[in-house]
């Protein structure tokens, strides 16, 4: 089957090139029947690729086909090849699938928009970009799927062009990005002079011969790759650009701003899961920042109106809480989580979507409400997810797979108690912003008339998504209860087992835990927006809380500081200079000559007399020199 | 009582007379053409006729080639490199007869006594270029520099003339007493006017003082004639007040005369020996390089644009003549060669656009020129960019040799001020071309041309500059062979008729 | 034989072109699209006849030679060779004569005749830069390009045309007569040395020098090739010229002109004065950092488009010098990259600026926006070269970046580190062009027509040949890798042991 | 037999008549009393050659003066014609009026 693995990415692309040339030209039925049909196709193919590979798994765990030598320059070459194994499989499955539904949603959800076929087409280069990104062999590769995912990020988070703060959050997801890729790209760098290869197996094969544990080089190493990831993934310190990349269409949102491309990063990190295992401080501060970003996206989901802003930023949380499973060691976790999350998010921003669609493109969860009844579908649906979202226990796919990492952040090699008690705040705090997004919005009266209402492509996408959230859970089980681990069994020869600390207490103790926070936090949703709203009244009131409020609000005010520390200083530098100083130079030198011309101009004064006296002086002059010398 | 020693210009060959034709030819022509004026032929017939003299003084030269080197008493040396230096003067004077028929004709002044002191004019140069003694020399002087007082007043009804001839002339006699008294000094301190005996009294003894102070004096009224800075001030007036025809010959014929005597002289005595007067002449050379590229800068008067530039070139000349050894007059020839060509394709053009009452000599005057008459405009920006020394025209390749010479030497500063004070050259080089590319064709055609017959003749020799020009630019093999060939010397060899 | 016509048949044109400008206003762009079009022919010729793929593979670096006594007296011989570097930018330098004639085609209604001479005579002087193997001649190239390219922007350019021209040309000028002392002094020195008078490269390049006045004699050369690509101080010129030229005009300096600076240095800089050349590559390589962040900073303040694309070059050229100075094969392959993907992408953008020009009649990016709305076609091809310009994976100019930045790394981590920025701010500037030409809402209501069938024509051209350099890069660096290989072991049996042998036999 | 007179005196006179004349051209501003001072100086140069024909024993010194002479009275002949015209033109003699022609 591996000779078929290139039509994975082919035939999105095959998609996009159609469309890109020929979109102009042909009906918008055949603009969806092209844009959602590529990647369906891609998802069969990856299906059956899939089911090849699971069924008779090659002996080196991978498939790899070599389509052509990209360029070879002395001892360096790169290669355009695809490798597949389990950890690529488990994204293409994701990228590929919910791709497919989110496609489908799309021709739906996209009917009335004028650029029909640029919108596919952008989507079908991003799904292309993104299995490149995560089926690619060596790192370079994977560079081009990488910075081909942020343009087409950039390009659909501007796909309404004419407001300008569309295109303003466009250039700034973009930048911020680049900012990490530019770091990538010096860790790609060091990678290939200390490997002297970007072949991802090679170095993973050799990694210990190449760097000592835990020296400068491979911590450097890894710490720059890992910015990359943080650029991508929206973590800390290059999370503000997610929440703006809202502005892009609901499906984008769903599939690039949740799913898959800001997981692009937890890819990472786990495909160089060698370069990070050699490194202890690399792998502390992976799970700090983790740590540190999922609790402070989460407060800050806490404070927002805009539902999509709330869904951005417990992506973010949620992408931490990998990055904090990455970081303890927990690496099928990690992947197991993202998986999950992919299901429940997209669900999430989907049925979103479905829902602003419907109250003519509101955004503010304030202004909705009431919505239970009116929209019974996405109302289920979007229960399922957030059940998922906030682990409801047992139920929930969501629950499986953060239970495991809570339970890691603990007991797994890396982790300890303080990473774990701000996994379980998080928990409480996820529970609670999602009740909180749960009831404003459909519960209580509601403020705006609805529209019409989703068709059933958009719904049965979301009835999709909706099984998967709250089943998917089921095939990697706590060790505790049924000890049912297909998922980190079919990782394993990719991701090595998370090494666990000795004399840990029992694992029940911390899923009570969790589900307990779990439960807190829906209470605490449930009681000050349902039961008793006045309450939040009273925190009105309370200057401190105001402040706190305005803080979170403000994404802990990090665009402020950046704007203030980078932005404004760089464009007041380039705005005083506009007029570029090094001239002055050059100038200057043309100004010091027309002047000595206006200077030696005046001894031509005409005057006989005067040209005498000049001439008496050279004689004098030359005189004098001969005395002289 | 005096010892009076007779040189053998009593009694003199046919060799004498043979070597001497076209100093011959060229005074005689001067005389038939004051009968001609008695006969009060037309202009028309005398500008011909002089066109012819010139022409057969020319081919006077040619075929004395086979008996050179030839030395004629000791007031003359006629070698190569005086060959070709009367050549050049001989063909600068049939330069400017050929573009003054039209200038002249309008004028209300009689034209016709014009020929004879350009005749004259040219024969002092040609005798300054062969001259072996001092006599030689002031007498040469003297014949090119009095007759050139009256052919800068020429015009006497235009007080820009005459204000020109009036400062040349004082100036002139001035500079010219400078020059005689230094070459007292020298006799004094010699006891030989001509060169050889100089060289064999001074022989290899470093330079007495006396002698030096003689030679100071001297280059002053050399540098005079040069117009090299600081006694530069009088060109810019006079090239502008004088009728551009001798404008032209000022430019170029009269300082030839002038560099090759000089260059005989300093070759004669080894003047670079004594490092006073190197250091003396590298400070004259810097400065005229860098005060004549300077004062040309934003001058909107062509003419003194073209005066300062003189200026500039003759630094660079120096540049040249300084290192000394056998290639300087190699290199001082060929690059006047290349000067010669471009400043006479300059002032052709600017004759041609003369007008009866004033000459063209603004530079407003040229604006959108190449639109109206592209001929002509292409001519001056040849000419422009060859005097800029941008490569393709005859003067980069003088400039390489000048360079050439002065790097082989190793005086590497002067190499760079010609260098950096091109450039600035460049700049008002520019502004002549970007002036006549400027604007469009928005005036009319301007009248039909008067003269068709003599005007056809200028257009001839304008493209055969041009032409030389770019061939001098793009192949100059040829001219260099011939200029490569070239010796300057003192005292004949053992083989040719000697005193 | 092939390469005198590769010259020639320029210059006739060139000359036809002007003659024919005297009775007919369509004729000379006529004249001009064949002469490019058969020099175009006559490079891919003898690419095909000399690539390892076809016919003869000529041992060693150097494919085709000619030679021929010009000015003996002075050790002057007309001398042209090429070898896969001279070939690759040979190649740019017929396609984008052809292109540029096609851009000028209905942009330039006067002069027709007098402006394709003008064209024509400075692809010929470029084509001759980068065959000269006589420093003489090559110096006589170097010179040729300037007067043309200085009528060009002083007559059809813009507003302040005449300014820009003199600046160009004083700049150009100046750093070339500094250029050609060094030369002379080269020429000396060797002279003195051997007794053997000549300007013949192959005699020069082995050359004993005393390091004294090699580092002189080198900073002459580097001055006209800094001055040329620009290197940041000298970099002034540039948006002068770029701004006010004529849409070819810009084409041809940022896409050949700025070439021919980068060619000097690796064709006569490198090899003639290796260890000069060591002791200056920190600094050099510092200077170029500088270019690059210093050219993208003033590129985000630029508001006139072709000022903005014109600083962009400064900051791609700073990778370049970089590179250049790096002594590595793989940042020399990246320079080679560079070179040509750099034409093409700065060069699309200017044909765009152009194009827009002539839409709107403005380069004030201030008074654009929107534009994607009616003009879809330049706007994706607009993304694509912005994309290309900030160095996207998959476009050709990614390949040269990465392979400069990976070769400087191995050579000087820190100063990659400071390059690398440049990613980032030629993000920053890149996307501003797009954002303020295409996107936001529109500025003039006046209805813009999208590309026009000959403009499409251009565009398409440049636009696979990037794509194809971004995914196929493969060829390029093969055609290079001779002459570049060659250079490489050269600098090493420099180091090895510092005694001097030709750096290429003859 | 020797020349009563030393040489280095009669040099030395010619020097102060050749500054006296230069001292002449630069102070007057009539044009005649220029031409008359340039004069001097021209025949101080001619003693000075007098004067070193006469410590070698040669004639060539006073030919050179002849010479001179001629020379002079050829300069002054052109050169009153040109101070008639002036006088015409601009009813002085003063040299600084004619300041047409400068920058």
């Amino acid at each position: 089957m591996d000779k078929f693995l290139w039509l994975i990415p082919a035939l999105p692309l095959g998609g996009f090139l159609i469309l890109a040339f020929a979109g102009k030209y042909i009906s918008r039925k055949a603009v969806a029947i092209v844009g959602a049909g590529s990647i369906c196709l891609s998802a069969l193919v990856m299906f059956a690729v899939g089911g090849a590979f699971l069924s008779g798994m090659p002996e080196n765990a991978v498939y790899t086909q070599t389509l052509w030598t990209w360029f070879e320059v002395g001892d360096f070459n790169a290669k355009i090849t695809l490798s597949l194994d389990a950890l690529s499989l488990v994204f293409v499955f994701a990228i590929t699938f919910i791709g497919a539904l989110i496609h489908i949603y799309s021709t739906a959800f996209m009917e009335a928009d004028r650029d029909y076929a640029r919108f596919f087409a952008s989507m079908n280069l991003f799904v292309f970009s993104m299995l490149v990104l995560v089926l690619a062999d060596n790192l370079l590769l994977m560079y081009l799927g990488w910075e081909g995912v942020g343009l087409c990020s950039y390009l659909l988070i501007g796909f309404w062009y004419e407001q300008p703060a569309n295109g303003a959050a466009a250039r700034k997801a973009f930048t911020v990005t680049r900012i990490g890729d530019a770091a990538m790209a010096i860790g790609l760098f060091m990678v290939f002079q200390q490997a002297g290869t970007l072949v991802v197996s090679e170095i993973g094969a050799n990694a210990s011969a190449i760097w000592q544990p835990n020296s400068t080089s491979v911590t450097i190493t890894a710490l720059l790759l890992l910015a990359g990831g943080l650029g991508k993934s929206a973590q800390l310190p290059l999370q503000t650009w997610l929440p703006d990349a809202m502005a892009g269409p609901s499906p984008v949102s769903a599939l690039i701003h949740a799913a898959t491309m800001v997981t692009a990063g937890v890819y990472l990190v786990a495909r160089m899961h060698t370069i990070f295992a050699l490194s202890e401080t690399a792998r502390l501060v992976v799970a700090v920042i983790g740590a540190a970003t999922l609790l402070l996206a989460g407060l800050t989901a806490l404070t927002q109106y805009d539902i999509k802003r709330v869904l951005a930023y417990s992506t973010i949380s949620q992408i931490g809480y990998m990055f904090l499973a990455l970081g303890v060691g927990a690496w099928t976790a990690a992947v197991f989580h993202f998986m999950i999350h992919a299901f429940f998010k997209a669900l999430l921003f989907l049925a979103a979507g479905a829902i602003i669609e419907s109250l003519h493109h509101e955004h503010n969860m304030f202004k909705m409400g009431g919505l239970k009844d009116k929209m019974p579908v996405v109302f289920w649906t979007f229960l399922a997810g957030a059940i998922s979202l906030a682990a409801v226990p047992l139920v929930s796919a969501g629950f499986y797979s953060k239970d495991q990492i809570l339970w890691y952040s603990w007991s797994a090699g890396g982790g300890n108690a303080v990473l774990w008690a701000v996994a379980l705040a998080g928990a409480l705090i996820t529970a609670a912003y999602t009740t909180r997004m749960m009831i404003l919005t459909f519960w209580g009266e509601s403020h705006t008339p609805i529209g019409h209402l989703p068709g059933r492509r958009m719904t049965m996408p979301l009835v999709v998504l909706a099984l998967f959230s709250v089943f998917a859970g089921f095939i990697e089980l706590p060790h505790n209860f049924g000890h049912f681990t297909l998922f980190s069994d079919l990782l394993h020869p990719v991701l090595p087992e998370t090494f666990m600390k000795e004399n840990i207490p029992s694992e029940w103790l911390f899923q009570l835990l969790a589900a307990l926070a779990t439960l807190g936090g829906i209470f605490l949703g449930y009681y000050y927006y349902y039961q008793k709203p006045s309450r939040i009244e009273n925190l009105r009131r309370n200057g401190l809380v105001v402040q706190l409020h305005r803080f979170w609000f403000s994404g802990w005010a990090f665009d402020a500081l950046y704007d203030r520390m980078l932005v404004k200083p760089f464009i007041y530098i380039s705005s005083i200079n506009k007029k570029d100083i090094t001239d002055k130079l050059y100038t200057g030198i043309a100004a010091i000559t027309g002047d000595m011309y206006k200077l030696l101009s005046r001894t031509q004064s005409g005057s006989l007399r005067w040209y005498i006296m000049g001439l008496v002086a050279g004689a004098i002059l030359i005189l004098g020199i001969q005395i002289m010398l | 009582m005096f010892k009076v020693r007779l040189y053998n210009t009593s009694l003199m060959s046919n060799n004498d007379f043979n070597a001497l034709m076209p100093l011959l030819v060229l005074a005689g022509a001067s005389v038939l053409v004051m009968l001609l004026i008695v006969a009060r032929l037309s202009h028309r017939l005398i500008q011909l006729v002089s066109l012819l003299l010139f022409v057969i003084a020319f081919i006077s030269l040619l075929n004395i080639r086979a008996m050179l080197p030839y030395q004629v008493g000791s007031l003359f040396m006629i070698d190569s490199f005086g060959a070709f230096m009367i050549g050049l003067i001989i063909f600068s004077g049939l330069a400017v007869n050929v573009f003054s028929y039209i200038y002249f004709q309008e004028k209300e002044e009689g034209p016709k006594e014009y020929y004879v002191l350009l005749f004259l004019c040219t024969l002092g140069a040609c005798v300054l270029a062969v001259s072996n003694h001092f006599v030689s020399l002031f007498l040469g002087l003297e014949i090119l520099t009095i007759g050139l007082y009256a052919l800068i007043a020429y015009l006497r009804a235009r007080n820009h003339s005459i204000e020109a001839g009036i400062k040349y002339l004082v100036l002139a006699a001035f500079s010219s007493a400078f020059l005689l008294f230094g070459m007292a000094l020298v006799y004094l301190q010699t006891g030989a006017l001509s060169f050889a005996g100089m060289a064999n009294v001074i022989g290899a003894a470093s330079v007495p003082p006396l002698l030096l102070t003689g030679l100071g004096l001297m280059l002053v009224g050399l540098g005079f004639k040069l117009a090299v800075v600081p006694f530069h001030m009088w060109t810019a007036d006079v090239y502008q007040g004088a009728p551009v025809p001798v404008t032209a010959f000022i430019a170029t014929a009269s300082k030839g005369g002038v560099v090759a005597s000089m260059l005989r002289f300093f070759a004669a005595i080894d003047g670079f020996r004594s490092e006073q007067l190197q250091v003396v002449m590298i400070v004259i050379a810097i400065a005229s390089m860098v005060v004549g590229n300077l004062l040309a800068l934003r001058q909107s008067n062509i003419k003194r644009v073209l005066a300062y530039s003189s200026i500039a070139h003759l630094g660079y000349l120096l540049v040249a003549f300084i290192p000394g050894g056998d290639v300087v007059p190699q290199a001082v020839s060929f690059y006047l060669l290349t000067y010669f060509t471009a400043t006479f394709a300059a002032f052709g053009v600017i004759t041609i656009l003369s007008g009866a009452e004033s000459d063209a000599e603004e530079l407003v005057h040229y604006r959108a020129l190449f639109w109206k008459q592209p001929a002509l405009a292409s001519i001056l920006s040849v000419a422009m960019f060859s005097l800029a020394g941008i490569p393709l025209t005859a003067g980069f390749t003088g400039k390489f040799y000048v360079l050439t010479t002065g790097i082989g030497q190793g005086f590497w500063l002067l190499a760079s001020v010609l260098v950096l004070s091109s450039v600035v050259g460049l700049y008002y080089y520019l502004r002549v071309v970007t002036t006549m590319f400027a604007g469009t064709r928005d005036l009319l055609p301007g009248p039909p041309p008067k003269y068709p017959v003599f005007l056809g003749i200028s257009m001839v020799a304008l493209f055969v500059l041009t032409f030389a020009l770019i061939w001098l630019g793009v192949y100059p093999d040829h001219a260099i062979g011939v200029v490569r060939d070239l010796q300057l010397l003192v005292t004949a060899p053992a083989t040719s008729f000697a005193e | 034989m092939m390469l005198v016509l590769l010259i020639t048949v320029l210059m006739v044109g060139a000359v036809a072109a002007v003659v024919a400008g005297e009775w007919s206003r369509h004729v000379p762009r006529w004249i001009a699209l064949v002469a490019c079009v058969i020099g175009l022919m006559c490079v891919i010729a003898i690419w095909a006849n000399t690539s390892p793929a076809g016919g003869s593979v000529p041992s060693g670096q150097w494919l085709l030679d000619y030679r021929k006594s010009w000015i003996p007296s002075f050790g002057i011989s007309f001398h042209l060779a090429v070898d896969g570097l001279s070939l690759l930018l040979l190649a740019l330098t017929f396609f984008l004569g052809v292109l540029a004639v096609l851009c000028s085609w209905d942009e330039i209604r006067e002069r027709t005749g007098f402006y394709y001479f003008n064209l024509l005579w400075i692809l010929a002087g470029v084509a001759g830069v980068f065959m000269a193997m006589d420093l003489f001649l090559f110096y006589f190239f170097w010179e040729v390009m300037l007067i043309p390219m200085y009528f060009l922007i002083g007559i059809w350019g813009s507003e302040n045309r005449v300014y820009a021209a003199y600046k160009f040309f004083i700049f150009t000028q100046a750093s070339g007569l500094l250029m050609f002392l060094a030369i002379l002094g080269l020429y000396f020195i060797h002279g003195q040395d051997t007794g053997i008078y000549t300007f013949n490269y192959f005699e020069l390049t082995g050359t004993v020098i005393p390091f004294k006045s090699a580092f002189w004699l080198m900073s002459g050369f580097m001055i006209a090739f800094a001055v040329k690509l620009p290197v940041f101080p000298f970099h002034t010129w540039l948006p002068d010229a770029h701004g006010e030229a004529p849409t070819a005009g810009s084409l041809i300096l940022a896409g050949l002109l700025l070439k021919t600076g980068a060619y000097g240095m690796l064709r006569f800089v490198v090899p003639m004065f290796p260890e000069a050349v060591r002791e200056a590559a920190v600094p050099a390589m510092v200077l170029g950092v500088v270019g690059i962040i210093y050219g993208a900073v003033m590129a985000y303040s630029q508001t006139d488009l072709k000022r903005l694309v014109a600083f962009t070059s400064v900051s791609h050229m700073g990778f370049v010098i970089t590179g250049i100075f790096a002594l590595n094969e793989l940042a020399l392959q990246g320079v080679v990259m560079q070179l040509v993907t750099h034409a093409l992408s700065t060069g699309a953008l200017f044909l765009m600026a152009g194009m827009i020009k002539e839409r709107l009649h403005t380069r004030d990016i201030g008074e654009m926006g929107g534009l994607w709305g009616p003009m879809p076609q330049m706007g994706s091809i607009g993304l694509v070269f912005a994309m290309a310009s900030l160095g996207l994976p998959g476009l050709g100019n990614f390949i040269a970046e990465f392979l400069i930045l990976l070769g400087v790394f191995q050579a000087h981590p820190w100063i990659t580190v400071a390059a690398a920025s440049g990613l980032i701010f030629s993000a920053v500037y890149s996307l501003r062009i797009v954002g303020k030409i295409f996107l936001g809402p529109r500025k003039t209501m006046e209805t813009v027509p999208d590309f026009s069938f000959r403009e499409m024509l251009i565009m398409a051209a440049l636009t696979v040949s990037i794509v194809w350099l971004g995914l196929f890069p493969q060829p390029v660096i093969d055609t290079a890798r001779p002459a570049i290989t060659e250079l490489v072991r050269f600098m090493d049996v420099q180091s090895a042991a510092l005694q001097h042998q030709p750096y290429v036999k003859q | 037999m020797k020349p009563s007179v030393s040489i280095e005196v009669v040099v030395l006179l010619a020097g102060l008549l050749f500054a006296l004349g230069i001292v002449g051209v630069i102070i007057r501003k009539n044009i005649i009393f220029m031409l008359l001072s340039v004069e001097i100086m021209l025949n101080a140069s001619g003693l000075a050659f007098v004067a070193a024909g006469s410590r070698w024993g040669q004639p060539d010194g006073q030919v050179m003066f002849v010479f001179i002479l001629a020379m002079a009275a050829a300069e002054v002949s052109i050169g009153l014609a040109l101070i008639l015209q002036i006088y015409h033109q601009h009813k002085s003699l003063d040299i600084d009026n004619l300041k047409e022609m400068n920058g």
